[in-house]
């Protein structure tokens, strides 16, 4: 049995299970915490540092980011406090700073009434890429680990090794699944596929003719023990049916 | 938007040009959509004299904002255009799944305009419209048709097209959509092929939202609940579909034989609903969303082996004892063949058997037919069809529909027509409602304007008796206004057996988020029927032509169970026109137009 | 040899020969990088080769050891010798022969080589006449430059391993208690209770369990640890093994900068030293208890110095730093609990245990025990590494040790605790260096380094200093550091280029203020300090700079005009001599006049003046 | 508890196509009628015959096997193969893997699409007006289909002797 412990958050109580992110916790009250790099199944990484909130716990109050903080006794969490919304506008701040074309950012500023700084300190105003990882960490969880960090400090990038064509890659696009921003560019056009600056050959279903896959994602899929056909996902239901009719 | 999509797609085919605008929403909670609607943007767009099967006629598919939902059986659309048969406003309904995916696409309507110099077809895929060129589909039958636009479109598209009928121009030409479903009536099909548009291929993958969800599944649960409560709409006419009236009208005495010669038939039983299920019927078939389940997937057997869709009672009915054909798979054939080749089955049927009593009464022969057109010759019957939509022969007269065919051999007394067009499988002599239906319909003689059988023969919603007039104006004005908002929401005219206005208001209400009352569904309806009637009379039609063939008026019943009766239409006339707020002429008043919000129309 | 219980260390200890072998003269040439860097190693060669040329048997009549660091490296090299305790500063390989005919052979000091005290004009004869020296308390840097670090047996000498003797004979709970009686607290910068952090690792029950040692020492001009590592390897050794044993580690690490190769091949060889001796590896002392310790050479980077980013490069990781709620004592490397300390602190830890808790508690002042090695740089006269107790007052260490600042300017800031430090003025001169205070004035105490600032210096200009080397050292892991630092290192650079707009001084310090509250490690969240404290004391200059583009340090070029103080003017001709664009024209013996028309404001009249003659004006020389 | 565990049994012969289940299903999971993203899909074919397809709820599910971050997982005590949207990559690996095509991947809504038999109460069986679709306890329906399929047998054989 794990044990249950009680925490109060906006003066709401919930108990959770120990070890319990404050920001799962707060979902099971309803409580939204915005955050950017966080991620249900990827490792929690704490990069955005969107998702502050305030602590009291032993006497000590302080900023903690709730994706990574976890329940470990009682507690009293505060989602919404004046020094919680200053340390996020701030953060949204920097953020559009870096990526002032980026949607997600454009929202949360309107949201939270945050002004852009001024173009001196834009550094290309095409950026998307908020260096959150979330494509590095679905990369890795898909035991692939084609991304990494490259670069240091404002400098800091996500690249393929050698920022050449990712050998390993499935060209699956998770990566740009995961994105919050929409940084990662997938160009797909007749049976080709490209992204990280490599390009697929898609496989053509054989039922249909449509391109659906890449020979590596069906590989990829085999490698788990699952035998995979070159029909589409589309034509397979209809063919099951076909069968079923016949049956 | 919630229920309606809120956009119209405009397509003209002599610019060749696509445009999407915006939904008139006044105009759309006022019409509703489908038929409504529909004849609404018709009415302002297009000059009510203008030759139908010229480029300035328009052809608009319309949906309702029930349409693609899980109203109650709300799977149709209409296919508004002024109609080459009879020059009525045609408001055409069709059910099977393409209404649906208009509205998945994310379109309420679809406005075609002008006419292409080439065939075409048009290929919606979502929000992505293609004109295309259609020449190797010219002169392919609809399944045919059908099959190649699914391979080279989407397998999952759905196509709506005309047969050789339509490109024929044959005044009675059907748009026929999902190979099986017939927009039939007033010649619509050839509308379309006049502008040489071969097909509509729709591919949606969109939704239809509502506007409030538990009230919209309060409203379907309590609507089904009656549908599946009903002797009807559970359990003849999932059991024999519509056919299951074969029996019961002849029975009335008022199955029309032989051109409407006889008013029953002793060889009904033969092609009943009951014959066809235990011989034909392969499978119980719904539309999108439906909760009957009539359609019927049958096959016909021995030299007419064939198999399909349909028929439907009014079809068996033409084909049938209208023909004087007892062979049920002679009906059934004729009925595929439609379907191929794309032609409204009543007037099909009913024109041959108008030539057939013209080859009985020897004003025409075989040397002008080219074949023997005997009553009970089933294999003329199936010949001429296919010559009809081809224009072979004399087919090429019978494309003309009976009133021009009876008018030319001067005998137009023998087409069995109201405004030349072919009265439907129940004769107003032995069924008084259905004949001032006949007379006072919009499109002609139409039992779907308003089907008064339903209380005079199914008691629906309340028993009459069939006999008699009394009472009937105000039901028939009340069923032709239910009629018309009810199709103007998507929902299926059989609804109607088992559930009324206020639950169709109830599902709109909750699909739109704007309010219906059923007062408010009632005067929408009204307003409706108003719309079309002024269109027809500005298209020239008047009070004389609200009446019914000389041979129903004078020639009383030789035979049947309702032997001896006459239809008493000059007495429910002025009744009606007074429950409708019409002048003696048949006229809507001033303050009939301006209670209904239409004086901008007025004659 | 093995020495399978305490008795044997001991005796191995007995032993031992003398020092140099019993020689009667030793000669003890400082080693450390610092004088290494100055000539050390030709001035050992020359003392060898002058030894035979005397005919001397090296090891019997003569012994010559290289050590670990004086501390003095302003003086470098420094040669000792004993047993006369003669200190020399400066040494050259051409003065070799002169120490041998007159210290060597006739007893005399070479009165030129002695440290002359520029108070009292005195020359220091021995350590501890130097008054560098005399200020000091040196228990950490007590054998470094005494004892030769490639011999283990010097360490063994002095005491060496009798700690861990010591503490073998306790129980790690006692062993503990000793360290948290001691007060010690981490000398790396963070102050926390060394005996809590123990503690609470020893509490956890883990089948692995590490020890750490930090010496990835990466402030500009700190180099205290390095010269610890290099100069007294075996007593962080030390320290590790009884910490471990304390807190039942079976591996230690210790993370070694990757620029201090001498540091790491001293402490390579003091490992192999220890395992050869069975003081590192299994049943150590014959107790039973296993324990091997690796190095680990550091990533390169600023922020591998953080602890969850050296964590992370042990294990292989790049070395970027982690969101840590969970202690590393409970979870660190491997997810196993484990004690990162500083070198120096490992360092502390023999003797703790050797004299006692009590007697560590002793020194220094309440809560902040113990001496900290600090290393003092920038404009002061004493550079070099110096070891206080704690409660040491800034003036003192400064001004006593440090010998005041150079040139006879004005002070005018000391930066404490390294890049993420702070700036203190001379209103804080008096305050005592501890933890607490320091962080209370405003500054941090960091690893320990201190940098003295002159009138000369614009704190703008510094703060842009330590971002600019920030902003190359964050490691962009996380938003607020990784652009906060860059939005500030803008706002900065504008500052300083006179192209500031109206309210960037306050967004400088909005946007500091947010990289310090949201930034996710240490190492981000104190990368404002520089902005932050020379904005808490001198705002006047920020305002300035901002409002009028004016540079009163002289420093920032375009934002000041010099002129030449004819009150004060000598007529030397220095400025108009370094002057790169002629501006400064005089006759000799006359005051010298500057044409602003071409002056550049370089600074280098500024520089080169040693009368205070230029004055550093508002106005742009461009106006 | 055995009896906790039910499922959807299909039968083809009683359905009339008219795709209420994907409606009554898209309404469930996306809020609106649109059959082009429910979980079950109507398969038309000519002469009326129409098949209602949708999960299987495999014993050992090939989407299971593929999902690398436990997004999809197989709930031992229900059957059920269960997605947590919000652990879902996008890797689309499910989509790729499961045989009968039967798991879609919605790149709008970033969330695999799969029948998840509404948690219990399936809306396809609940709306299905011919009940066609019959959401049963599954020994009641492993029974029934053996039944029809041993049925389908003899009559085969039957047929075969004639």
């Amino acid at each position: 049995m794990t044990e249950l412990i009680e925490i109060t958050i906006d003066g709401r109580k919930v108990a959770v299970e120990k070890g319990t992110k404050i920001l799962s916790a707060a979902k099971e009250l309803g409580i939204e915490i915005p955050t950017l790099c966080h991620h249900e199944a990827l490792p929690p990484d704490g990069n955005c540092r969107l998702c502050q909130v305030e602590v009291v716990e032993r006497g000590k109050r302080k900023l903690a980011v709730s994706c990574m903080y976890p329940v470990r006794g009682p507690m009293e969490v505060f989602t919404n406090t004046e020094r919680v919304m200053d340390a996020r506008r701030s953060v949204i701040r920097l953020h559009l700073n870096r990526c002032p074309q980026a949607t997600i950012l454009q929202d949360l500023a309107r949201e939270y009434g945050v002004e852009p700084l001024d173009e001196r300190f834009v550094a290309e105003h095409d950026d998307l890429c908020i260096r959150c990882g979330r494509c590095v960490r679905a990369c890795a969880a898909l035991g692939n680990n084609c991304l990494g960090f490259a670069g240091r400090g404002w400098d800091r990038t996500i690249i393929p090794p050698f920022d050449e064509p990712p050998v390993g890659c499935l060209g699956c696009a998770a990566c740009a699944e995961v994105c919050p921003t929409g940084a990662i560019k997938v160009r797909e056009e007749g049976n080709i596929r490209e992204i990280w600056g490599r390009e697929f050959r898609l496989v053509r279903c054989t039922s249909c003719g449509e391109y659906f896959a890449t020979k590596e994602q069906l590989e990829k899929v085999d490698s788990c023990g699952v035998e995979v056909s070159e029909i589409c996902p589309h034509c397979r239901k209809r063919d099951e049916a076909k069968r079923m009719k016949i049956s | 938007m919630n229920g309606w999509t809120g956009t119209v797609l405009r397509i003209n085919l002599t610019e060749g040009t696509v445009q999407k605008e915006p939904l008139r929403t006044d105009d759309a909670n006022e019409y509703i959509g489908g038929r409504g609607l529909g004849s609404k943007y018709f009415m302002d767009e297009v000059d009510p004299k203008i030759d139908a099967l010229g480029p300035g006629n328009k052809l608009i598919y319309a949906t309702g904002p029930l349409t693609g939902t899980m109203g109650v059986s709300t799977g149709r659309h209409d296919i508004i255009a002024k109609g080459p048969l009879n020059d009525t406003l045609a408001a055409s309904n069709s059910g099977g799944y393409f209404g649906p995916e208009i509205k998945y696409a994310g379109y309420d309507m679809i406005i075609f305009e002008g006419k292409s110099e080439k065939p075409v077809y048009v290929f919606i895929n979502n929000g992505s419209v293609e004109i295309r060129d259609a020449s190797h589909l010219w002169g392919k039958n609809v399944p045919d048709t059908t099959d190649i636009l699914l391979t080279e479109t989407d397998a999952d598209a759905k196509v709506s097209c005309i047969g050789p009928a339509g490109e024929n121009l044959v005044l009675f030409a059907a748009i026929i959509n999902d190979k099986h479903r017939a927009a039939g009536r007033t010649g619509i099909g050839a509308v379309m092929g006049s502008k040489n548009l071969k097909a509509l291929v729709v591919r949606g993958t969109g939704g239809v939202k509502i506007a409030d969800k538990a009230g919209f599944l309060k409203a379907i649960q309590d609507g089904r609940a009656k549908i599946f409560a009903n002797p009807v709409t559970s359990g003849g006419l999932p059991a024999f579909g519509t056919n299951v009236l074969v029996n019961i009208i002849n029975e009335v005495g008022g199955l029309p034989t032989h051109n409407w010669q006889e008013s029953y038939d002793p060889d009904a039983e033969k092609i009943s609903g009951e014959t066809q299920a235990k011989e034909n019927l392969s499978h119980g078939k719904g539309c999108a969303g439906c909760v009957i389940g009539c359609g019927r997937v049958e096959k016909a057997h021995g030299k007419f082996a064939s198999s399909g869709e349909g028929p439907e009672y009014e079809t068996t009915w033409a084909f049938g004892s209208d023909c004087g054909v007892s062979d049920v798979n002679a009906v059934l054939k004729a009925n595929f063949l439609c379907n191929e080749l794309g032609l409204d089955t009543i007037t099909m049927g009913s024109t041959i058997a108008c030539a057939m009593e013209l080859n009985q009464r020897g004003f025409i022969d075989s040397t002008i037919t080219g074949t023997d057109l005997r009553f009970g010759n089933a294999d003329a019957m199936v010949e001429m069809v296919e010559a009809t939509a081809y224009r072979k022969g004399f087919g090429n007269n019978l494309a003309e529909g009976s009133y021009r065919l009876a008018d030319s051999y001067g005998h137009a007394e023998l087409s069995m027509t109201v405004k030349k067009q072919e009265m439907p499988a129940y004769d107003p002599r032995a069924i008084q409602g259905i004949g001032l239906e006949y007379a006072t319909s919009n499109r002609g003689g139409c039992h779907v304007r308003g089907y008064t059988i339903s209380p005079e023969v199914l008691g629906l919603p309340m028993k009459m008796d069939p006999a008699t007039t009394e009472g009937k104006p105000q039901i028939l004005k009340v069923f032709q206004d239910l009629t018309a908002a009810l199709s103007a929401s998507g929902t299926c005219l059989f609804t109607s057996f088992a559930i009324g206005g206020d639950d169709i208001a109830a599902e709109l209400t909750a699909a739109t988020g704007v309010t219906y009352t059923a007062d408010d569904f009632m005067k929408i309806g009204e307003r409706i029927y108003n719309l079309e009637r002024l269109f027809i009379m500005k298209a020239g039609y008047t009070k004389v032509d609200d009446t019914l063939p000389p041979r129903l008026l004078n020639d009383p019943i030789h035979a049947g169970p309702s032997k001896g009766t006459v239809s008493h239409l000059t007495e429910m006339m002025p009744v009606y026109y007074e429950e409708r707020g019409w002048d003696e002429d048949g006229i809507p008043t001033m303050e009939k137009l301006e209670e209904l919000g239409l004086s901008a129309y007025a004659l | 040899m093995k020495l399978n219980n305490p008795r044997a260390l001991e005796e191995y200890r007995v032993s031992l020969p003398p020092k140099g072998g019993g020689a009667p003269v030793r000669v003890r040439v400082c080693a450390g990088t610092g004088c290494i860097a100055s000539g050390s190693q030709a001035v050992y060669d020359a003392f060898v080769r002058e030894a035979e040329n005397h005919g001397m048997t090296i090891g019997v009549d003569f012994a010559a050891d290289t050590t670990g660091c004086h501390g003095f490296c302003e003086n470098g090299p420094i040669v000792q010798i004993d047993p006369a305790n003669i200190f020399y500063q400066h040494v050259t390989p051409d003065d070799v022969p002169e120490i041998f005919e007159k210290t060597i052979r006739e007893g005399e000091s070479v009165e030129r080589l002695l440290y002359r005290d520029a108070a009292t004009k005195k020359r220091c004869k021995s350590e501890g006449e130097i008054p560098f020296y005399t200020h000091q308390q040196r228990i950490v840097l007590q054998r470094t430059g005494h004892i030769d670090p490639t011999d283990i047996n010097d360490y063994i000498r002095e005491d060496g391993y009798s700690g861990l003797v010591k503490a073998l004979s306790f129980s790690p709970k006692e062993v503990v208690d000793e360290v948290i009686k001691s007060g010690l607290r981490g000398r790396g910068g963070g102050g926390f209770p060394t005996g809590t952090k123990w503690e609470s690792a020893r509490i956890v029950e883990s089948e692995k369990k590490y020890v750490v040692a930090n010496g990835d020492e990466g402030d500009p001009g700190a180099f205290m640890n390095r010269s610890l590592m290099e100069g007294d390897p075996h007593s962080i050794i030390e320290g590790m093994i009884i910490g471990a044993w304390a807190v039942g580690a079976g591996n230690g690490y210790i993370y070694v900068r990757d620029e201090y190769p001498l540091a790491v091949s001293n402490l390579r060889r003091a490992i192999v030293e220890a395992q050869r001796l069975g003081l590192l590896g299994t049943d150590i002392l014959g107790s039973g208890f296993d324990f091997d310790i690796e190095i680990t050479r550091g990533g390169g980077a600023f922020v591998c110095g953080e602890s969850t980013a050296l964590m992370a490069s042990i294990e292989g990781m790049a070395g970027v730093p982690r969101v840590k709620y969970i202690r590393s004592t409970e979870k660190g490397l491997w997810d196993a609990p484990a004690v990162l300390n500083n070198v120096e602190t490992w360092s502390d830890i023999p003797r703790i245990i050797l004299n006692g808790a009590a007697w560590y508690a002793g020194i220094g002042t309440e809560n902040n025990s113990g001496t900290k090695v600090f290393s003092l740089v920038g404009k002061i006269k004493n550079s070099g590494l110096v070891e206080v107790p704690l409660g040491t007052p800034l003036r003192k260490i400064i001004f006593d040790i440090g010998g005041g600042v150079m040139n006879n300017r004005e002070f005018k800031a000391v930066q404490s605790g390294g890049p993420s430090g702070g700036c203190l003025p001379a209103s804080k001169l008096d305050t005592p260096v501890d933890f607490d205070h320091l962080k209370e004035a405003g500054a941090m105490m960091g690893s320990g380094g201190l940098i003295i600032m002159d009138d000369h210096t614009c704190m703008v200009n510094v703060a842009q200093y330590f971002i600019d080397f920030l902003v190359g050292e964050c490691c962009g892991k996380c938003t607020p550091c990784r652009e906060g630092l860059h939005a500030m290192q803008v706002l900065l650079h504008g500052l300083t280029s006179g192209t500031a707009r109206p309210g960037d001084v306050a967004l400088l310090r909005e946007i500091a203020e947010s990289v310090r509250d949201t930034s996710l490690c240490g190492l981000g969240q104190t990368s404002a300090n520089p902005v932050l404290s020379t904005m808490k004391f001198f705002p006047e200059e920020y305002e300035e700079h901002e409002k009028e583009g004016f540079c009163r340090a002289g420093v920032c070029s375009g934002l000041y005009a010099v002129s030449i103080d004819p009150e004060t003017c000598t007529g030397c001709g220095m400025c108009a001599r370094v002057c790169p664009a002629n501006a400064i024209s005089g006759e000799k013996k006359q005051v010298h006049v500057v044409d602003h028309a071409l002056c550049i404001t370089c600074g280098s009249c500024v520089d080169a003046c040693r009368f205070n003659a230029i004055l550093i004006e508002r106005g742009n020389s461009n106006d | 508890m055995d009896n906790a565990r039910k499922l959807l049994m299909i039968a083809p012969e009683k359905c009339i196509s008219c795709g209420t289940c994907e409606l009554a299903c898209s309404l469930a999971h996306e809020g609106e009628f649109r059959p082009s993203k429910s979980r079950i899909t109507v398969y038309r074919f000519e002469m009326g015959v129409t098949i209602p397809m949708t999960c299987f709820q495999c014993d050992s599910p090939a989407c299971v096997a593929a999902c690398r971050t436990s997004a999809l997982v197989k709930n031992t005590e229900s059957g059920v193969v269960t997605i947590n949207s919000e652990k879902c990559i996008g890797c689309r690996m499910c989509e790729m893997a499961c045989p009968f095509g039967n798991i879609a991947y919605n790149a709008v809504t970033k969330t695999p699409m799969k029948c998840d038999l509404c948690g219990g109460d399936p809306e396809c069986a609940k709306y299905c007006p011919t009940h066609a679709i019959e959401y049963v306890p599954a020994d009641a329906a492993v029974s029934k289909k053996k039944y029809e399929f041993s049925a389908k047998m003899a009559a085969a054989i039957g047929e075969g002797n004639k």
